[in-house]
C-alpha cells in the first residue's frame, strides 16, 4: 500500500476530488497547508509597509491506496492539477505498512 | 427650528450612514474569504467618493431650483454648489430643522444607494472601475431620480407618486443599476459550477442588525419631524422587517426542509425594503400585509438569476428590486388615509406603477451606457488570475484573516 | 406631544432594538463554532415572532385595560389588538409622545426578554421548538408579569413594587424561565467533562460593547421622556456598569490569578441588570453600590450551576436572575427621595421581595409547565447526533465559517 | 431646560461610549490573533476605571470652580465630588439640558482619550500596569488639560485657543502620552525584522464604521444643543473623514500602486481627528481642505515611526497626534466666522500653536514620568515570552479564536 | 520507529489523546482536516441553492511510537476512536527511518 | 528520496524556512497544528472554570529532500530550531518512493 501525498492549488481541490473519486479511489483526507517553492509569493502592504510573504496558500491532500492503484491515482492527479505554471504542485509516493479500518477493524487491502 | 425635530434629523442622519458599514458587513460575510476586503471596500468608499461630490455639486443638483423639460423639472440647479449659502438656518427647506441637517440626512440616502448595487458585482469588479462607476453614477442616474421623486422634480410634482423613503430613489434605482452592470459584466468564474458560499454568516447576521437598526433613521427620519408619523414609520418599519423575516424561513422550512439564518435575514431586509416607500402611508396591519408579501415574493425572486441566468452575487435583484418594485405598488393599495393622507385605489396604483416603470427604465438605461463606456475606456472586470486567488490580495495587497502569527 | 421627548424616546426604541443583535453576538460568541449561527438564528427570530404577536395581541392584552380577578387586575384585554385603534395621537397612554412610540419601545422589552433566555438552552435545542416555545412564553409569561408591574396590574398598582427598567419584567422573568427550560432540557452532551471553550470571544466582546449602548436607551428611555431623570438614569447605568465589570476582573484577579476579558464583559452585563430596576431610583453613589454588589455576587453566583449540577451554558441565572433580584432588593435599600421621589426603607424592601417572589414563582412554573408539554408535543431537544455535529448544520444547513475558499 | 436638546445630549453620550468599543475593535483587528483580547481589554477597562474616578473626583477637579496658580486657573476643586450635589438640575451648567447629561456626556471623552493610546503599547505592555496607568494619567494628565481648555482653565480663558471637540482635550494629549509610553515601554520584539500583520481586517473595518458613527455624537454633541450649528459639526465630520478618507488611498495609489482598505478607514479617522478641534468653526468647504491635509499629512507621518525608529505599534502618532495638531492649527486658518462666530487670522493661528505646544508638552513630559515611575514600581512590560507566545494566553488565560471544536 | 495516522471525528480527539497517553505514548500531533469516504456528507442551503458538500470535518493524529509500541497505539485508537458507524476513520502505519529530538539532538528510540 | 517532518514553535517558521533556503531546499510545506508532548500546556479560565489544555499550538513542516540534502536538512532545522527549551520539537525522516512535480511530470530527484 501506498500514501500518495499532493500539495495541490486550493481552487482545483473540488475538480481533483471528483477525478479521483471517478479513478475508484474510495477516500482522501485534505488539509490546508501553506507552501513555499519556485512559485513567487506576493506582497501585502499595510499603513505604508511593504511585506513580502513567500508562503503561498496550498491544499496538501492524502490518498492511501493499494499498491495497483497507485498509478492511476498518481496520473489522476497529475492531469488534473496540471495548468502548466509555476506552483501547479507536487506529489511524493510513500510506502505504507499497514492501513486498518477502525469501524471494522479490517486491515491491508481490505481496509481501503 | 424645533431643537426636538432637529434632534431626531440628527440622530437619523447617524443611523443612515451607519447603515452603510451595516450592508459592507451584510455583504461581506456572503462573500469567500478572499474577496472580504474587496466587498467592504467597495461599499466604504461610497462613504468618501459620494460624500464628496455631494457637497460640491450633487445637494445643489437634487434639491436647488428646477431645471425643466417641456414644462417638467428635471433636474435643479447649481446654485448651491460647495453649500456655500447653507448658513445655519432653515430658509432653504423651511423644515423645522436647519437645512444643513436636512443636506447630511439626505447625502446618507445618495452613499447607501450606489453601495447596495455593490452586492451584484461582487468578487469580481475591479475597485478603481468601482470607484469611477459610482462617481458617475451618483451625478447622471442618484441625482437626477432623487430629484424627480423628492427634489421637487416630476414624478412627485406632477405624477405626484409617492415614495415615503425611497422605493424609487433608493431601492428599484439600485436593483436596476445592479442588474444593468452585472450584464455588462458578467458572471463570476465558476458561476452555477462550484460552490460558492458564503465566508462568515456571523458578519452578515451582524450586518443585518446593523441595518435593521439604522433603518428605523431611514424611515422614520423621512417624516421629517420628531412626531406622530415618525412614530408610525418607525412601527410599520419594526413590523414588515419581522414579518418578512418570518415568512421567510416558514416558506424555506416548506421547500428546503430547513430555515437558514441567512433566509431570515434576507427575508428582514426584504421586508425593510418593501416597506420603506409606504412606511409613513400605511399602518401596522398594513406593515404586516407588506412585510408578508415581501417575505414570498422576494423568496422566490431568487429564482430569477436561475431562470435567466445572471449571475446577481448577492441577490440586489431579488431583494431590491424586487422588493421595492412590490412596496411601492402595495402602497398604491394599502396606503390608509388616517396616517399618511392618502388613502389606496386604483388611480394611486396607476401613478405608482408609472413611477415605478419610469425609474427602472432610467436607472437601467444610463447604468448600461455608463458600464459600457467605463469597460472599454478602463476594463472593469478584475483580471481572471486576480479573480481567481481572491480580490483582496489582487486588488488590495491585503490579507483578510491572518489567524496563525 | 414634545418633539424632544419624541425623539428620544424613538431614539430609545432603536437602541433597545438594537439590543437583540448585541444580545446574539454576546451569546454567539460563547458557543463553539458549530453552533454559533444557531445561536444567533434563535435571539434574531424573537425580533420576528414576538413583533408578530405584539401587535396582534401582545400590547393590547399587556397595556389596554385590565380584566380583574379577586379586585386585583392581571391581564389587560383585547380592544387595541392589530393595533387598530393606535392612531396618531397620545390619547392612550397620555405621555408627552405619540402611543405608537410607546408601543414600540415597550415591543423592544418584549423582544429582548425571550431572547435572553436563549443563553441557557445553547448548544443542544430545537430551533422550531425554541419559536414556538417563545411565541407561547411571550403570551402566557411576558404579557402578565409586564401587566402586572407596568400596565396597571397588581404589582405596580398593588402592591407598588418598584420596577424602573425591568428588573422583574424582563432580568428576573428571563432568568427564572431559563432556569425552568434547562431543567426540562437537560445538561449537553459533556458537561462537566469536555472542555467547552468559546469560539470567539471578540464577538462576545463586540456583544457586549453593543448591549451597554442600547442599555442607555433601555434604562434612559424609561424616564419615558427627554429629562433630568433621563439623565440619571443614564447616568447611574453607567457608574453601575463600569464598577461592576471592574469588581469582576478584581474578584477574578485574586481567586484565579488573572482578569479575564470575559470577565469584564460578564460583569459589565452584571451591573447593566442590576441597575435596571433601580436607574431612576439611586444617585451615582447608589449605583455604584449596586454595581459593586452586582460585580460580586454575580461573579460569586457563577458557582450555582456547579453546587446543583445545571447545565445554564452561559449563565443566565448568575447574571440575570441573581442580578435582577440583587438590583430589585438593593433598590429597596439604596432609593433616595431626590431621584425618583421614593426613600429606601424596610417597607419598601418587603413590597420589593415580594415583588420578587411573584415574579419568580410564576415565570419559573408556568414556562416548567409548558416545557413540559412542548417537549412531550413535539421534542424540545435535538438529536443526540445533531447535537455533537453542531446545530449550525443540522438545524439549519448552514456553515458558519468557511475560510479557505 | 430643553427637551430636543436633552434628548441630543443623552444621545450624543450613548454615541461617544460606543466609540470606546469601536476603537477596541478598531485597533483589536490589527494586532496579530494572539493578541487581540488583551488589546480589546485594554480598551474595555477604560469603560471601567475612568468611570470610577470621574465620578469620584475627576469631573469635580474638571469643572467645578478653579485653583489658580499666578493668576491661572490650573485645576477645579473637590466640590462636586461623588456627584452628590449634581441633583436634577441644570444649575451647575447652566446649559439647556441636565449637568448630569453634560457629566456624562464628558465622561465618554474621558473615557476614550486613554483607551486612544492603547493603540502604541500594542502587543506588550501588561494589563495590570495599563490599568494603573490609565487611572493616574486620568487624574494626572486629561483632568487639568480638560480643565484648561473646556473647564475654565487659561487655555480656553486666558490664551483663548480654540478647541471644539477635543483637538488638545482629547488627540494631541492621547497622541503625546502614547509617544512618551511608547518612549518608556520599547518596541516589540521583532519589530522591523519579523512580518508583523493585522490578524483580522474585518474586525478593524468595523470598529471604523462605529468609530465614524459615534463621532457624530462627539462633534455634533459638542455642540452642546440640537441646533444649526451642532447641524454644521456633524455635517463638517462627514465631509473631513470622506475627504481624509479618499485622498488617502488616492495617495497610496500613487505611492504603492495600491489603494488598501486599511488605507481608507485610517484616512477617514485621520479626517475625524484633524475635523475635531474645528468642526463647529468651519464650513463644509473649509472641512474639505482640513480632510484633505489630513489625509495626506498623516499618510505622510506613518514614516516618522520608520525615521525615528519607535515602535508606535498601530500609529497613534501619525493619526491622532499629527492628525490633532494640523485640525488645531488649521482651525486658525479656515475658521469663518459666519458658522462659529471666529475668523482665521494670524493671531488665532498663533493662540492655537502655544495651546498646541502646551498640551503636547505637558502630556508627553507628565506622562514620562508616569510611565518611568510605573515602570520602576511594578514594570509595564510583559515577560518575553509572554510576549512570544501571545499576551491572550499570558495575561489572560483566554483563547482569542477556538474554530475546530 | 513507526509513524502512526489516524483519521478521526474531531469530537473523539481528547478521549483518544487520553487513551494513548495512559498507554504510554509520550507525544502526539493533531492537525485539523477534511475527509472523503464513504461518510456521506452533508447539504447546506445558502439562499435557496442547495449544495452536497462530501467533505466533512476531521482531526488526524499522528504518532510517532518505536516498533513494539505500535501495535497497542493501534489497538488504543481503534478501541477508543469506534463507535461503529461509517465515518469513524482509519489508521495508517509507516515507516520512519530516523527520529531526532530537536532541543537534545537525540536520536531514534530515545527521541520518543 | 526522503521525507523529513518537523513538529516546530510557531514563531520560528520564518527563521526556519530562512534557513533552509539557504541550506539549498526548494520547496516545503508548512500546516497549523496542535501538538501534545512534555511541554507544559496552559490553564485557560472562562467564567470561573479553568481548564487544563495541554495541546500547544505548533507548525508542522514538511520537507522532500534527496538522500544527499537530508542530513544538512536535519541539521538545519535542529540547529534553528533549538532553543534547549521543552517544546523545541521532534523530526521524523520517512522513506519516500517518488516525487512528481506536476507541472512538468518530471520524477524523482529531478522533482525536488
Ligand atoms: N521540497 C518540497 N517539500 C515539500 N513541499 C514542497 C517542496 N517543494 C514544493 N513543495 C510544495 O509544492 C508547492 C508548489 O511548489 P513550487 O516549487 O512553487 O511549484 P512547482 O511544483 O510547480 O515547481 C509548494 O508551495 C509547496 O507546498
Ligand atoms: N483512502 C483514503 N485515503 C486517505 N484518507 C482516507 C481514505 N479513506 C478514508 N479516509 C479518511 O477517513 C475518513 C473516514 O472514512 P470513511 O470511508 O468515511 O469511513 P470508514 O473509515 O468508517 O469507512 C475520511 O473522512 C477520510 O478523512
Ligand atoms: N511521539 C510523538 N508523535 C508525534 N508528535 C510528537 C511526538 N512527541 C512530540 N511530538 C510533537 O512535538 C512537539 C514537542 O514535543 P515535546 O515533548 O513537548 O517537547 P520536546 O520535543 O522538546 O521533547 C509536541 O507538541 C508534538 O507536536
Amino acid at each position: 500500500m501506498k500514501l500518495i501525498i499532493a500539495y495541490i492549488n486550493p481552487f482545483r481541490l473540488d475538480e481533483i476530488r471528483d477525478a479521483l473519486k471517478e479513478a475508484g479511489v474510495s477516500g482522501l483526507t485534505a488539509i490546508n497547508a501553506q507552501g513555499f517553492g519556485r512559485q513567487s509569493g506576493h506582497t501585502e502592504t499595510y499603513r505604508g509597509a511593504e511585506y513580502e510573504v513567500d508562503m503561498v496558500p496550498k491544499v496538501r491532500i492524502e490518498v492511501l491506496v493499494d499498491d495497483t492503484l497507485a498509478p492511476t491515482v498518481i496520473d489522476t492527479i497529475e492531469s488534473t492539477a496540471r495548468t502548466g505554471s509555476i506552483g501547479d504542485g507536487k506529489i511524493a509516493v510513500l510506502p505504507v505498512e499497514d492501513v486498518i479500518r477502525i469501524r471494522t477493524g479490517e486491515r491491508g487491502n481490505d481496509a481501503l | 427650528m424645533d431643537s426636538g425635530h432637529t434632534a431626531w434629523l440628527l440622530m437619523s442622519s447617524a443611523l443612515v450612514l451607519f447603515m452603510t458599514p451595516g450592508l459592507a458587513f451584510f455583504y461581506g460575510g456572503m462573500v469567500r474569504a478572499k474577496n472580504v476586503l474587496a466587498m467592504l471596500m467597495k461599499n466604504y468608499v461610497a462613504m468618501g467618493v459620494v460624500t464628496i461630490l455631494w457637497v460640491l455639486v450633487g445637494a445643489s443638483l437634487t434639491f436647488s431650483g428646477s431645471t425643466t423639460l417641456g414644462g417638467y423639472s428635471v433636474i435643479g440647479d447649481f446654485n448651491l454648489w460647495g453649500l456655500r449659502d447653507l448658513g445655519l438656518s432653515n430658509d432653504h427647506f423651511g423644515l423645522p430643522y436647519p437645512d444643513n441637517v436636512h443636506i447630511m440626512f439626505q447625502l446618507t440616502f445618495a452613499i447607501i444607494t450606489p453601495a447596495l448595487i455593490s452586492g451584484a458585482i461582487a468578487e469580481r469588479m475591479k475597485f478603481t472601475a468601482w470607484a469611477v462607476f459610482i462617481a458617475i453614477w451618483s451625478l447622471l442616474v442618484y441625482v437626477p431620480v432623487a430629484h424627480w421623486v423628492w427634489g421637487g422634480g416630476f414624478i412627485g410634482a406632477d405624477i405626484e407618486a409617492l415614495d415615503f423613503a425611497g422605493g424609487l430613489v433608493v431601492h428599484i434605482n439600485a436593483g436596476a443599476a445592479a442588474l444593468a452592470l452585472l450584464m455588462v459584466l458578467g458572471p463570476r468564474i465558476g458561476f452555477r459550477r462550484d460552490i460558492i458560499r458564503p465566508h462568515s454568516l456571523p458578519l452578515t447576521v451582524l450586518g443585518a442588525g446593523i441595518l435593521w437598526f439604522g433603518w428605523f433613521g431611514f424611515n422614520g427620519g423621512s417624516a421629517f419631524a420628531a412626531d406622530a408619523a415618525a412614530g408610525n414609520a418607525f412601527l410599520t418599519t419594526q413590523v414588515a422587517a419581522a414579518t418578512a423575516a418570518t415568512a421567510w424561513i416558514i416558506a424555506e422550512g416548506f421547500i428546503h426542509g430547513k430555515p437558514t439564518t441567512l433566509g431570515f435575514v434576507s427575508g428582514a431586509v426584504a421586508g425593510l425594503v418593501a416597506i420603506t416607500p409606504a412606511a409613513g402611508f400605511v399602518g401596522p396591519l398594513g406593515a404586516m400585509l407588506i412585510g408578508l408579501a415581501a417575505g414570498l415574493v422576494c423568496f422566490w425572486a431568487l429564482r430569477l438569476k436561475i431562470m435567466f441566468n445572471f449571475d446577481d452575487s448577492l441577490d440586489v435583484v431579488a431583494v431590491h428590486l424586487v422588493g421595492g418594485i412590490l412596496g411601492s405598488l402595495l402602497l398604491g393599495v394599502l396606503a390608509e388615509e388616517a396616517y399618511g393622507g392618502h388613502s389606496g385605489s386604483l388611480e394611486l396604483l396607476g401613478r405608482q406603477a408609472l413611477s415605478v416603470v419610469i425609474a427602472f427604465a432610467y436607472s437601467f438605461g444610463v447604468t448600461f451606457v455608463i458600464a459600457k463606456v467605463l469597460d472599454a475606456v478602463m476594463g472593469i472586470r478584475a483580471a481572471a488570475d486576480d479573480e481567481r486567488s481572491g480580490l483582496d490580495l489582487a486588488l488590495h495587497e491585503e490579507q483578510s484573516y491572518v489567524m496563525a502569527e
